[in-house]
């Protein structure tokens, strides 16, 4: 039947290891991972002290307990003018890139020019609109393009969901050595020219 | 076994409600279960009456009262499906006998949902969640060279997507049929003159394959570009809507 | 001390646990460790295999170390459908909500909740599906999961009116902080399994 796997409903080991946790010094250090984890930047022992309601020592000792425990693992703790944040350890930038398509030299795939091409023709799209005319699922494909800032998102439509509008980036338009979006090859695909209903647009 | 209908372990939010219609008067489900076992005669239960004093009743529910009306819709749906079947001459009596078991089934596998939700809600009220993190990575973005791209591979990718066989021929194939951009650029003007505004999904129901999609959707496009049409779309999964902009761009 | 608890689970926290772990297996478990940390969405252990070059078995198996890792930490590994992603630790709510400056968030209505119950149950439901099981438009409850990222479109039906086919999203379980789909109490339909037309689409 539906889902019904869950062999211990009600005794949750987790949630209680984790409930069971005094609040010692090892609850503030993890209080503090998850902090530095959802931070968009580096915090300072100031900050974490006024969020955890730890003092300032507590916090530091906490701080270079983690430190200490994730030496040898593969996101490191950095202390810059005294703030504080998580990073990939340096040994595994290559992964990281691999993973995020940030490989400089590496020509976007297929299905990443597709979706440029796309953006760039329509001037501004949607996921929903690219996927209805490629016919396939392109997250990651937009995912490359805008980590390698090829394009970028223009605005957030009115409507449920708050759909991303996707536009070209001006790195864009130096990758492909064009100086405006209109130098883009007519790509007439199946403009005729000379076709009196499909002349220039007169604005 | 106080409801028949609430969630396990919880009361419904239909306890209390009396009913009081001719022969019977008492709680709702209990009406319906000796409709269902001892045989009382439905056919002089008023299914409005019931509803009536629901709706009565209902008014002095305040934060309960979406809760109520759902249980009451349920209970109300099977009452009316009762009677129904006891007016109504029993042609297709093997389907009645269908249609009866599964709502039962219904209802239940409703219940076990409802309590899947109390059980959800019961989380969120602990207030335990976990956050993702969206701080970009911390690595060094390396921006894609100047000039490194190539134009030919860009333009290779959209024409295999479109299918194009020679650009100079201006035309999308299709193994059997052939779709000119422009006779659909030309359609599309017809279409939206007539009606102003279009779904695109209404006209991509009418293409017969993908190639005569693609022609339609580049046609889109050139009227977008000629400013001879806006796009909208309404949601992540609305329609896209194309609407005619009146005149301008009109060649 | 906080680490008694961890034994129950039969594992050290402590990261002497993974500097006693075999060389290999270890810098797989650090380098998946990384990945998973700069990912902006949760990672399938082909995926990870891929962007690694180690084998699937390897990659699970070092998932498996790492869940366990982070069993007792601030950050925790969640896993959905099969697919991975760091979060924080579901206890810890309150202190992130603090520090980014987050509302306790709204409540979804019960209509919501109860038709996420139904397509987190069934691991995938159309809306005619959902409707079937409430008896009631369900389509205002889709729209606001929709709009929370709780539910996603997974594919259309090759049916008339090409129906949209919903299943839950990652996002779905660090809402209620729970770290699988095996962590939500077993379905009780009331009647004996083998009765059930409510089993697993079977697609």
């Amino acid at each position: 039947m539906g889902m019904a796997t869950a062999s211990e409903a009600g005794t949750n080991p987790d949630r209680r290891s984790l409930a069971e946790c005094p609040e010692g010094d090892f609850g503030l250090a993890r209080t503090i991972e998850a902090l530095l984890f959802v931070a968009d930047r580096a915090l300072s022992a100031t900050e974490i002290a006024s969020v955890t309601g730890a003092s300032e020592p507590e916090v530091r000792e906490a701080l270079g307990k983690l430190t200490e425990h994730y030496r040898t693992r593969g996101v490191i703790l950095l202390e810059h003018r005294n703030a504080f944040r998580l990073v990939t350890a340096p040994d595994l930038a290559e992964h990281c890139r691999r993973l995020l398509g940030l490989d400089q030299r590496r020509q976007p795939s297929r299905a990443a020019l597709e979706t440029l091409g796309i953006v760039a023709y329509r001037g501004r799209a949607t996921r929903a609109e690219i996927e209805r005319v490629r016919g396939v699922d392109s997250d990651s494909a937009l995912a490359t393009l805008l980590a390698r800032n090829l394009i970028r998102e223009a605005e957030r439509l009115d409507a449920p969901g708050r759909p991303a509008v996707f536009t070209t980036t001006d790195t864009f338009l130096a990758y492909f050595g064009l100086t405006s979006l209109d130098e883009l090859p007519e790509l007439d695909l199946g403009f005729a020219p000379d076709d009196s209903e499909v002349g220039p647009p007169n604005d | 076994m106080s409801t028949t209908w609430g969630p396990a372990g919880q009361a419904s939010a239909l306890t209390g409600f009396e009913i009081d219609v001719g022969d019977f008067e008492g709680p709702l489900d209990l009406l319906v279960r000796l409709i269902e076992q001892q045989g009382l005669d439905i056919t002089g239960v008023s299914v409005l009456a019931v509803t009536d004093q629901f709706v009565t009743y209902a008014h002095h529910l305040h934060d309960r009262f979406a809760e109520a009306a759902s249980e009451f819709l349920l209970v109300a749906s099977r009452l009316a499906l009762l009677k129904s079947r006891a007016l109504l001459p029993q042609q297709e009596s093997d389907d009645d006998e269908e249609t009866a078991e599964d709502l039962a089934e219904r209802l239940r596998v409703y219940a076990a949902f409802k309590t899947v939700a109390l059980d959800l809600d019961e989380r969120l009220r602990a207030g335990q969640s976990s956050f993702i993190r969206v701080a970009q990575p911390d690595l060094p973005h390396p921006t894609p060279e100047p000039g490194a791209g190539d134009l030919a591979r860009l333009l290779k990718a959209l024409e295999r997507l479109t299918q194009v066989d020679t650009p100079v021929e201006s035309i999308v194939e299709a193994p059997t049929r052939r779709f000119r951009v422009a006779d659909k650029v030309r359609e599309l003007r017809v279409l939206l003159e007539s009606c102003g505004t279009v779904a695109f999904d209404a006209i991509a129901v009418d293409c017969a394959d993908r190639a005569e999609l693609i022609a339609t959707f580049v046609a889109v496009l050139h009227l977008v570009r000629q400013r001879a049409a806006t796009v909208e779309q309404s949601g992540p999964f609305g329609s896209i809507m194309l609407k005619s902009t009146d005149g301008h761009g009109d060649g």
